[in-house]
This record gives structure tokens, C-alpha cells and sequence, in this order.
């Protein structure tokens, strides 16, 4: 980030029944690093505690994990309640184990944008693929 | 609350209240089930199985499998039996279940119905209900364990008992702390002794009901004295409530010698603290679990990973080994790639059952430091529960001499940090507010700076990281660049 | 015939008869050739590929690869390299080639263009020339190795050293008795002594070219004192006519004891041999081949073995393996099946290189055995070649002081029966000829004893036949249904 | 079989430039104490040298084993070569590793039955199986 700028904020949290709690701590870690403003509220977070932390501290990016197969349930609805919540334009990014299973990602990847996310990723995608994404979609160098 | 066994009246009084909490509960009759029970045969209770395996030397196979509907579940353990020759069934019970949320359970029941494919991570069994769980393990010629994660478990445990499982997966302390972020430590024993206590009660009865204990905790870099110390501890708690037949189970760690000493080593003390506490008659069996951590998405690598647990496995004697699959870095397996690891896995203890690895000093050596280390660490839990290890457990987590790394529970202090050694052995980068002497804190450190020395840097979080990703990567000990 | 250095004269003779024996004989260029090999650079070299490796302790993967056609066999190679992360490349000959028939070699190249896919097992590299060569060469960035089974290899070294390879495999007798019926020892001597000359001529000009041994002979329950004998006898031959880089090599037995001992005795014994013989500027380094027998057809299995064998050769310390596919019971495998061979093996490795096995009496006992029986052989075969071993190879095969088992070739014995014991290990039903001590006799007998024991049947050639299908189907050792 | 009758006689060997020996000294023992004659030409044997043993000893059956995969070009013109000799009828059976590469067995079967053999076999297949089958074409209980 250009040193002297307002940090980007950025709410991080693991969604639903899921408590796969490394791959958070690490991108905790990473993003920190990086130098961004990170929020973590970590695991067996519902849909709610994301939209509140990212209003309450004015967030720029809602980065949502989830690992345990669950995902596609439960992040079902989520563009929706930022809309009502008054932050529809919140960009939403979903990463992790999204489904149940080994599938093809496009298809994955449509179901997730269908949804109102912004970007979603396969397993395994490393923190800096979305660093390099954040900064893209943030206009940052 | 100690670690003694429950009043008859007490449980039976709880027992009304657990079996009211979700309407399959009325289901539930417990002298039928018990009757249910002793009409099972042998070869399909585990018990029995585990015994037979132990005395042969043996070391049997388990996947891990749960799907959302009855009849695909089904489909998919006899798919297991028959195609991965498995020796023993779970069903893996889904998330939501796993957190007594049954109204979502019963959405996603739904939802999978409507789509055509699971929409859950396991099989809702308290959703299905006792008569579901029947036929489920009537359905094949194995035993059939519930594998879950599941802090409060006791309506699950009273209607998969009821129906015909002989074998329950978890505890007071490995099915809390991995798995949720705000259950006191003293409920979730609560919640566990009366899981035992069910378990104690067919006992009672004539009907021996397997349990065990999720070694792997969180599954990421956990150091061998830390998950036999919460082993031996929930193998006293349950046997406090009368369970006669325990599994005690550990993660593979990677490093051949390591593996060996630790499964060797986890029986053995067992025992010992078994029988220190009057318990002799209890039959002790172990479970290694292949690799827990992060896995390579390459089906070839993963198969390397598979195969490199079975033969730890294999070698160190373990009673059983659960199987990971080729798919595991991305999602629930299929049944096909379930059955692969499955043979994969026994391909590999067939060709290793007859070697016998003996008189290896280095293997030894590291039984005598996880022997310490692990009594160094339930002695203080001991003397903080003043001899009770229920009281113990929740003063010494309080205190952090007992901790767990990666966890996301708020009651384990989370100040230690493992990291490998130079060999790719498992060590303490933090040791926390462990209770270890002297002498093991500077082998520690002097492991570390070996290791630091030869990646010319000093050991730190950035170098526990990379022993996260590293399997996943290819490696064991995760090494900088070109090291 | 003796284990001297040829004559130029003798030497130059012969060539001028080998490069007519087919027209592209005529495309060697050898002053040329040296030039070319000057320009390659060192990372594309076998030799200082291999060095570096023996330096830093690592083991290498190579897979075996080949087809008929030019650019089909490179981009299988390019493949292998990328997608399978090949350390290591080979060109394997077909089997026409491999026993000169090169019209035959010619109609499977056209049969292969007609029908659109590879009819032939290899890459016909005496038909194709010394260009192809050179461009499939260039075509990857790793080192290429000639790999495969002919008792008359003079023309097909010629070729291929020109055409630009820097390592090639093979032995008078490794690729005699296990490949060929009625090839005079003395005859695939004098042959391979030709080819040793022809790279000690490289070598006189700078050029280094390594010269690997074929381990696992018949690749059927070989012990490993047969081919630690052989093996060191190459060398020795080899040696003698100039050749300074040299790899031993050895077939898994699947004992994991066994076999770590085997592969580290190997490197150390060859060095002894050849200091003894006054060869003391050689640079030596060791193979070990994945499993070499029956394999299983199911392919999680394949993986199982695959990734032992990688095991074993990472623990044991070779300095490269070769590597199996999951294909490998079915047919010469597709560039996907050898990637993952290929993938599996390195994963292993990568896992296990940082693992020490010290301190370990048995494979120090093992050890003994094998050096021991070792010795016993080379010692009678150089008696009877009264100190040369190109003649005592000749007289010790007559006499079955030094036999192959299971082998196609009438020049040997084939008396020795291989068998395993209770854990596994290969040890002797049968000792034949081999001029084994009392007390050595008595170690296999007492071995076998107690195998007959533990499956209640006297050790026979039926125990054999079970041994020999047994990893096929699953197990290590072939025991009698329910043992 | 039954005993006191004539005893069955197969010419056994591994076809081509193919050195594979240890397959065809099991099928050799198998076939042996199973109470056939066999007559086993080894490794390395052309199409000559079977149809010449099955003259020689009257054989009834001639089973080829094919490893190193160029069974499809070795094999080809068997049949032709028996009509020609004057033992057009004689069963032939294939079997071992017969083609290059791990292929549909059906494909492979249907080229070596093409090329007039009586009976074709996949990788691996175990000598119960063909002295099954022996027994059935030759009606032996
Ligand atoms: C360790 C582990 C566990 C531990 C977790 C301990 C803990 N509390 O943290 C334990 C054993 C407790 C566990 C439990 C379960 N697990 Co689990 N577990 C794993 C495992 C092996 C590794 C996860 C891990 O820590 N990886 C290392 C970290 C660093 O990587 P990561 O988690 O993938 O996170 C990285 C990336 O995903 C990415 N990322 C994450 N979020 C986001 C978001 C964005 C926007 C981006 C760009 C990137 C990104 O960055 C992270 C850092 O690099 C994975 C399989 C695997 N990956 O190999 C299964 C896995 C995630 N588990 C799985 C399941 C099903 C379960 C269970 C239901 C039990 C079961 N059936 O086996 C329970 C669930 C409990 C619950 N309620 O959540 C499944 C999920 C299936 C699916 N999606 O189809 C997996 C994939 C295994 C499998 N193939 O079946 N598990
Ligand atoms: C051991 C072995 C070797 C040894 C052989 C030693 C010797 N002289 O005997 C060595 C190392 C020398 C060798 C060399 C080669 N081999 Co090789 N070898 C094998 C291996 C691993 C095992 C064979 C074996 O002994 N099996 C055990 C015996 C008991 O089983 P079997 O041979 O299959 O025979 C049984 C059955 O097939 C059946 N059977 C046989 N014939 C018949 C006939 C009928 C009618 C019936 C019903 C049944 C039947 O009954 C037999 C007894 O149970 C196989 C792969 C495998 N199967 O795992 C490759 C394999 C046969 N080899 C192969 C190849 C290509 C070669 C080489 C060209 C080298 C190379 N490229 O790697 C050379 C060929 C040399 C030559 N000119 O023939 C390929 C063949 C490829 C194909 N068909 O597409 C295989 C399949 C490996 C592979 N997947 O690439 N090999």
C-alpha cells in the first residue's frame, strides 16, 4: 500500500458452522503483513456478525472463508442482507472449500457470483493471489 | 463436577430432558436397544474386531464417509466395503448436527433432495433417527462407528446407539476445543461423561460399546505429548463412567521415528495410567490417523501422503488406521476416490505387516522424550484437579499447562507453537506455559537451532507457516527457497 | 579376453566393422561428436548432475520412457519433464532394437505412422540416427539417459553418444542373462568392453559419459548379494576401459530393513572393489529401482507400491530412483500415468530426505549378511579368472558360483531358488552353486525355518510361486490363504 | 484329467524378440501338474519354432504368450502359417501384456480373434482361468 494512505479495511471470518480456524490465522497473519487494516472475527461466524463488523468499522472488503463443504448454503442470501443492511455495494469475496466435493470450479464459481460475490476462489488458492486481486480491484500499487 | 462416575438417578434424570431436545429423541428405547444390541454378531461390533486385530498384530482400515439421505449413505458404505475393502464403517456425521443445529440439518435433508446431491458434509443421524441408524448398519457386514466433532453429543450418542452402533468417536477435550470457539471446557465434560455414562450403562448391560478418542486435534503440527496427554485424560474420563473398551488415537506427524515412538508409546502409557487408576480391565486399542494437515491437490502426491501415513501406520502397530483420499485437499471424496485411498492404504500394511523395525535407538530416544513430556504435563494437570483429571483439565487449561496449538476454542491459551525440527520431527517453537523441565525445553531449543542454522535463519512464526503449507507443497519441513 | 584396456588399434578396427553393421552406422562422427559434447552444458550432463546430487544427499527421480516415433517421443519427454518434474530423462529402446534387428525396428516405425500410434515398446534409436538423437536431446533441459536391454549395444552406443546422450545402461552381464537365451558371456564381455572403451575414449577427451549398471537383473526375488556381484563386477570392467563415472544400481526387494541396507552397502562395497583395483579417480553413484516384479493391476495399489519403493530409496540414500507408473501391470504407460509415477515418487522423497534412519542394528546385521555373501562370490569368481574378472565371469557363471534366477539365459546356472522369510527379506531355498560359508548356509536355512513355520508347510517352490505373485496381488509375502 | 487317457499336449513359449521368462515358467509348472504335456519352447521363439514343435509332438493346443507389447506385429500371419504348414486347425490361444499401453481389453481381443487366434487374454490373466478354459474347448472335467 502507498505509505501515508487511509489502510484498506477489511472484515475476515470464517462463515457458518465452520471452525477451520489455519487457514484464517494465516491469512490474518499475511494480510496484516501487507500492510491492510484486517478485522477478524474468525470462525462460526454467521452472515450477520460479518455485516455488522464491516459496517461498524466501515470496511472496504468483506473476505469470507469457508472450508468445511457448507459454504454454499450458508452464504446463500448474503448480497442480499448487506442490501437491506445499507452497505449493498460492499465488495464480497468467498474462498476455501466452497462445496461439497471435488467439482469443476466454473461451475462453482457461477453459483457464487449468482449470489452477489464479487469473486470467488478454488481450494488451495494462495494469499497472494487474493492480495494481488485486492489490489487490482482497490486501484493500489 | 470430578472425574467420578454419575449417580444411576442423575443420568437418568438428564436422560429426559437430552432425549426431549429434538422430537427423534422419543425414538429412543433403551432396553430395546439393548437387547438390539445383544443380538448383534461379533464380527459387526467393533469391540470385537479391534480385539481380534490387536492380538493378530494387525492393523485395520476406516475411511471417513457421511452423506446427507439414508439411502445414498447406504449406497456409499457398502460402495467402501465392498470396492475399499474397508475393515471398518463410519458415518460421518455432518456440521450442523455436529453444533445441535438440527432445524438447518433438516434444511439441508431437503435441500440435498431437491438438488439430487448432498448438500451436507455428513449424515444428520439425529435428523434420520434411531430406525435410519439401523438400517444403515444393518446394511453391511462391518461395525459401524459415529465419527463427528460434536461438543454436546449426548442426543446424538443416545439415537446412533440406539441404533446400532458400536462405536463412538470423541471427548470432553478433542471434540471441544478443534471444534468450537465458546464451550467451556467443564460443560463440554459435563456433556461427555454423559455420553460414557450411556456408554458405561450398556456396559452395565452386557453390550460393549467401543470409544474413541480424536487424537488429531486440530490437525496442524499438534505435538505428540499434547494429544497423549488429552488421550490418556479422556481415556480416564470415560473409564471413570465404566467404558470398557477404548480406542486412543494420534495424527501422523511425518517423520518416520517420530510416528513410530508416538503410536508405540501412546498404548503403553495408556495403560499405565489406566491401571494407576484402578482400571485393569479395560481393552485398549490405538488409531493412527494419516496425515491431518493441509494435502496436495495433486491425486498423485495426495496418494505419496496416503501412502507414507499407512506405512507409519503399518510399522508402528497401530490397532487401526483412518484413511485420507486423493480428493482431500479439495472436498468431500466420491466414493471412488474414498475406496482408492482405501486400497491404497491397504496395499501398503499388507506389504509392511511382516517387518519388524527393532532395536532403533533413535526411536528409543524419542519415546523417552514424548514420555516425559507427557507426564511433565498431566502431572500438572493432576495436581491442579488434586488427583481429579476433570477438575484437572479445566484448571490446566485455564493455567495453559495443557494447550493446543491452531485451536479455535477461546479456553485453550493457544500460546504454544510447534514447529519441525531439522528431521521434520515436531517441536515446541513456543512452549507456552507448558510445566516442561528444563532438560526438555533446551532439547527443543537446540533442535530449533539446528534447524535455523542449516535455512540460515532464525526459527519464527514465518518458519511455522511454511511447515503448514509445506506438505501441501511436496515437502515436509518447510524450507526457504532452494534450501 | 581380459579386463585390460583395449588397444586404440584393436579398438579403431572394431568400429570400422560396427558403424557398417546398418547404414546409419555412417553418421558417427567421433572427433565430431566430442565437440558436440563439449558445448553441452553441465545441468544437461549426467555426470555433474549426479555429483551434485550425491553431494547434497539427494535422490534423483528418472522415469523409463519411449516410442517409435521422433516427435512423439519428445514430447513425451517434454512431458515427463514438466508434468512429472523429471530430475532425469531416459530414451528406452525398443526390443527389436535391442536385439539388432533393425528391419524389424523399420517395420514397426512404419506400421506406427500407418496406425497412428506406437507399435513398437521404445524409441528406435539405431534407425533413427544420429540427428534424431540430437534433437531429442536438445530438446529438454535435463539429462538424457539411453535405457535398455541389449547384449550387443556397440552400434546403439555409437549412435546415441553422438547423438549427443550422456548416459547410458547396461552390462555385459545385466543386459545379457536377464535379456537374451544364447549370448555367450564372453561374447556380451567382449561387446560391452567396446562400449566401455568407446566412452573411455570420451573420457581420454574430456568428454564424461556415465555408465550405469542394471540392477535388478531378472527383476524377480533377486538378492541382493546377486547383484550387488554383478554390479561391482561392471564396474570393474568399466573401469578397466577408461570410464570415470559410474552408477551402480540395485531392485527393490520390498524389506524396507533389506533394502536400506542393500543400497548403502552397494555404495560402499563398489568403492572398495574398485580402490582395490587400483580405480580410485571414479565417480560412483547408486540406483535404486522401484519394484521391478509383478505389479498390481489396481492403480491405488500401484501408487501403494510406487511410493514404498520411493520411500526405501530415499531413506536408503540413492542417489537416483527409478521410477514405476500405475500402469505398469497393464502395458507401457500413457505421459499422464508415467507423470504421476513420476509425482508420487517425489513427493516421497521430498517428505523423507530430511529423515535420518540411524542407528539400527538390523540393517546393520543385514548388512553384514549381505557384504558377507558378497564377498563370497566376487571372491570365488576372481579366483577362478585368477584375478581378472572378465575371465572369472566367464568360468564363475559355468561353475554357478555366481547364478541369476528365473532368467531367460542358458549361461547361467539358474539353480539358486530365491525365496522370502517371514518378513519379507529374500533369502536362498536353493544356494546352488554359490560358494557360500556354513554359517551363511544356515542363516537362510534357519530364515526359512521359521517362515515354515508360521504357515505350517515345508519351504518348496510353491512358497516361490506365491512370493513371486504376491505384491500383485497385495501382500509382500505369498502366504497360504488365512495365514 | 481323467487318467489313462491320452494326456492333452501344449506347445508353450513367449513369442518375438520378447524375453519375459518368468510368466511362462509358472504357466509351465502350472500346466504340468494340472496333467498336461507340455512342451515348452521358452523365450525368444519365432512363429516357426511353435508350429514346428506342434508338429513334431501332435500337439492339440498352442498357447503364446505375448509381454514386451509387440504381440500385435509378432503375432500377425500365425494363423496363415499354421494353414500353410498343414495345421490349419489348430486352437491358438494369446494371452499376457498383448498390445502396447494399457488399452480396452475388448479392442485387443477383437484383434487378435480377427487375426484367427481361438482365445485372447488380458494383463494378468491367472492360469486357472486358462486351464479352465482348456478343459472346457477340450470337453475335460
Ligand atoms: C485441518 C483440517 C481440519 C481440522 C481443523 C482444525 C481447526 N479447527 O482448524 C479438523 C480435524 C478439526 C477438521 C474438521 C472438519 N473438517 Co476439515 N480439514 C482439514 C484439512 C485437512 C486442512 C485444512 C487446513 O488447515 N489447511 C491449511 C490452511 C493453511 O489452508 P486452508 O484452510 O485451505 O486455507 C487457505 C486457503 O483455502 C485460502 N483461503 C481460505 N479462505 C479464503 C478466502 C478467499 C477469498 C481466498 C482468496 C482464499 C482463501 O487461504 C488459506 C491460507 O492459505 C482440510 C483438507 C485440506 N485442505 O487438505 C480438511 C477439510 C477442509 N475438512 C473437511 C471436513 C468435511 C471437515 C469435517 C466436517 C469433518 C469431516 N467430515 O471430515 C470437520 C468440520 C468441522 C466444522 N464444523 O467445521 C473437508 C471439507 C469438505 C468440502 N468442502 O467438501 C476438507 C476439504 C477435507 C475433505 N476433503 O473432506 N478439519
Ligand atoms: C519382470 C519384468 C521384466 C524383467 C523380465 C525378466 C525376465 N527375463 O523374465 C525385465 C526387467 C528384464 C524386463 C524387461 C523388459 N520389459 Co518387462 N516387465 C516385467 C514385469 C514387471 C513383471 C513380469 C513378470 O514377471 N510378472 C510375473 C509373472 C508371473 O506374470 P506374467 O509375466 O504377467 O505372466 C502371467 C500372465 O501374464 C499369464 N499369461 C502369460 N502368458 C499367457 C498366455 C495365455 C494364453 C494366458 C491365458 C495367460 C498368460 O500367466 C502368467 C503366469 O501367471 C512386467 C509388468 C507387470 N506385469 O507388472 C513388465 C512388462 C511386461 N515389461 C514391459 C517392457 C516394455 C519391458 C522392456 C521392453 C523394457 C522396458 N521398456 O521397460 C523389456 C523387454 C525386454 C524384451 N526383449 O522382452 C512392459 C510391456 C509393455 C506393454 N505390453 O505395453 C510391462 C508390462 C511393463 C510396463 N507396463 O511397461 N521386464
Amino acid at each position: 500500500m502507498i505509505a501515508g494512505k487511509r489502510k484498506l479495511k477489511i472484515v475476515l471470518g470464517v462463515i457458518g458452522s465452520d471452525v477451520h480456524a489455519v487457514g484464517n490465522k494465516i491469512l490474518e497473519n499475511v494480510l496484516t503483513e501487507e500492510g491492510f487494516k484486517v478485522i477478524n472475527i474468525g470462525v462460526l461466524s454467521p452472515q450477520e456478525d460479518f455485516i455488522n463488523a464491516a459496517i461498524e468499522t466501515a470496511a472496504d472488503l468483506i473476505v469470507v472463508s469457508s472450508l468445511y463443504g457448507h459454504g454454499e448454503i450458508d452464504c446463500r442470501g448474503m448480497r442480499e442482507k448487506c442490501i437491506e443492511a445499507g452497505i449493498g455495494d460492499m465488495q464480497l469475496y468467498v474462498g476455501g472449500n466452497l462445496v461439497v466435493g471435488k467439482k469443476d470450479f466454473t461451475e462453482v464459481k457461477k453459483i457464487f457470483e449468482e449470489m452477489g460475490f464479487n469473486r470467488a476462489y478454488p481450494p488451495g488458492t494462495s494469499p497472494q493471489q487474493l492480495i494481488d486481486d485486492i489490489k487490482k480491484d482497490f486501484n493500489i500499487k | 463436577m470430578k472425574n467420578i462416575r454419575w449417580e444411576e438417578e442423575e443420568f437418568l434424570k438428564k436422560r429426559k430432558e437430552v432425549l426431549k431436545s429434538w422430537p427423534t429423541g422419543s425414538q429412543v428405547d433403551l432396553e430395546e436397544s439393548i437387547n438390539y444390541h445383544r443380538a448383534i454378531p461379533k464380527n459387526k461390533v467393533s469391540k470385537w474386531v479391534l480385539k481380534k486385530a490387536k492380538n493378530e498384530g494387525r492393523t485395520l482400515t476406516q475411511p471417513r464417509a457421511g452423506v446427507a439421505l439414508i439411502d445414498n449413505h447406504i449406497e456409499l458404505l457398502r460402495f467402501l466395503e465392498k470396492e475399499g475393502m474397508a475393515d471398518l464403517l463410519p458415518t460421518t456425521i455432518d456440521s450442523y448436527t455436529r453444533l445441535n443445529k438440527y432445524e438447518e440439518a433438516q434444511k439441508g435433508i431437503e435441500e440435498s433432495i431437491r438438488l439430487g446431491r448432498s448438500m451436507l458434509n455428513g449424515f444428520p443421524a439425529v435428523n434420520h433417527g434411531v430406525k435410519a441408524c439401523r438400517k444403515v448398519c444393518e446394511s453391511v457386514n462391518v461395525p459401524v462407528e459415529v465419527r463427528h466433532g460434536t461438543p454436546d453429543s449426548r442426543l446424538l450418542a443416545e439415537i446412533t446407539l440406539a441404533g446400532g452402533f458400536t462405536d463412538f468417536e470423541g471427548g470432553a477435550i478433542t471434540y471441544n476445543i478443534p471444534y468450537s470457539k465458546n464451550v467451556p471446557i467443564e460443560t463440554s465434560i459435563r456433556n461427555w461423561q454423559y455420553v460414557d455414562r450411556l456408554i458405561g450403562y450398556y456396559q452395565d448391560n452386557g453390550v460393549s460399546i467401543n470409544r474413541e478418542s480424536f487424537g488429531p486435534l486440530t490437525g496442524t503440527l499438534v505435538p505428540p505429548c499434547i494429544s497423549h496427554a488429552v488421550s490418556i485424560a479422556e481415556a480416564l474420563l470415560a473409564a471413570a463412567q465404566g467404558v470398557k473398551s477404548i480406542s486412543v488415537g494420534y495424527g501422523q506427524c511425518g517423520n518416520l521415528i517420530q510416528d513410530i515412538a508416538a503410536i508405540k508409546l501412546l498404548s503403553i502409557i495408556t495403560e499405565q495410567y489406566l491401571k494407576e487408576f484402578g482400571f485393569t480391565d479395560i481393552l485398549l486399542t490405538t488409531v493412527f490417523h494419516q496425515w491431518m494437515g493441509g494435502f496436495p491437490k495433486d491425486e498423485a502426491e495426495a496418494f505419496a501422503v496416503i501412502s507414507w501415513g499407512a506405512a507409519a501406520a503399518g510399522l508402528g502397530g497401530a490397532t487401526k488406521v483412518i484413511v485420507k483420499t486423493p480428493h482431500e485437499a479439495y472436498g468431500i471424496p466420491t466414493k471412488e476416490a474414498n475406496a482408492l485411498g482405501l486400497r491404497a492404504t491397504k496395499q501398503i500394511l499388507n506389504m509392511v505387516k511382516d517387518q519388524k523395525l527393532k532395536e532403533i535407538e533413535l526411536i528409543e530416544k524419542e519415546i523417552d522424550i514424548i514420555k516425559e513430556e507427557t507426564k511433565s504435563i498431566l502431572e500438572a494437570v493432576l495436581n491442579l484437579g488434586k488427583g481429579d483429571i476433570a477438575i484437572g483439565l479445566v484448571r490446566g487449561f485455564e493455567a495453559g499447562v495443557i494447550d493446543i496449538p491452531f485451536a479455535p476454542s477461546r479456553f485453550t491459551k493457544g500460546k504454544i507453537i510447534p514447529v519441525r525440527d531439522d528431521h521434520g520431527a515436531i517441536r515446541f517453537l513456543n512452549i507456552g506455559n507448558l510445566p516442561f523441565s528444563k532438560k526438555i525445553r533446551n532439547f527443543h531449543k537446540k533442535k530449533l537451532e539446528e534447524r535455523g542454522k542449516v535455512e540460515n535463519r532464525k526459527p519464527s512464526f514465518k518458519m511455522v507457516v511454511d511447515d503448514i503449507y509445506a506438505i501441501s507443497k511436496g515437502y515436509l519441513v518447510g524450507r526457504p527457497e532452494n534450501k
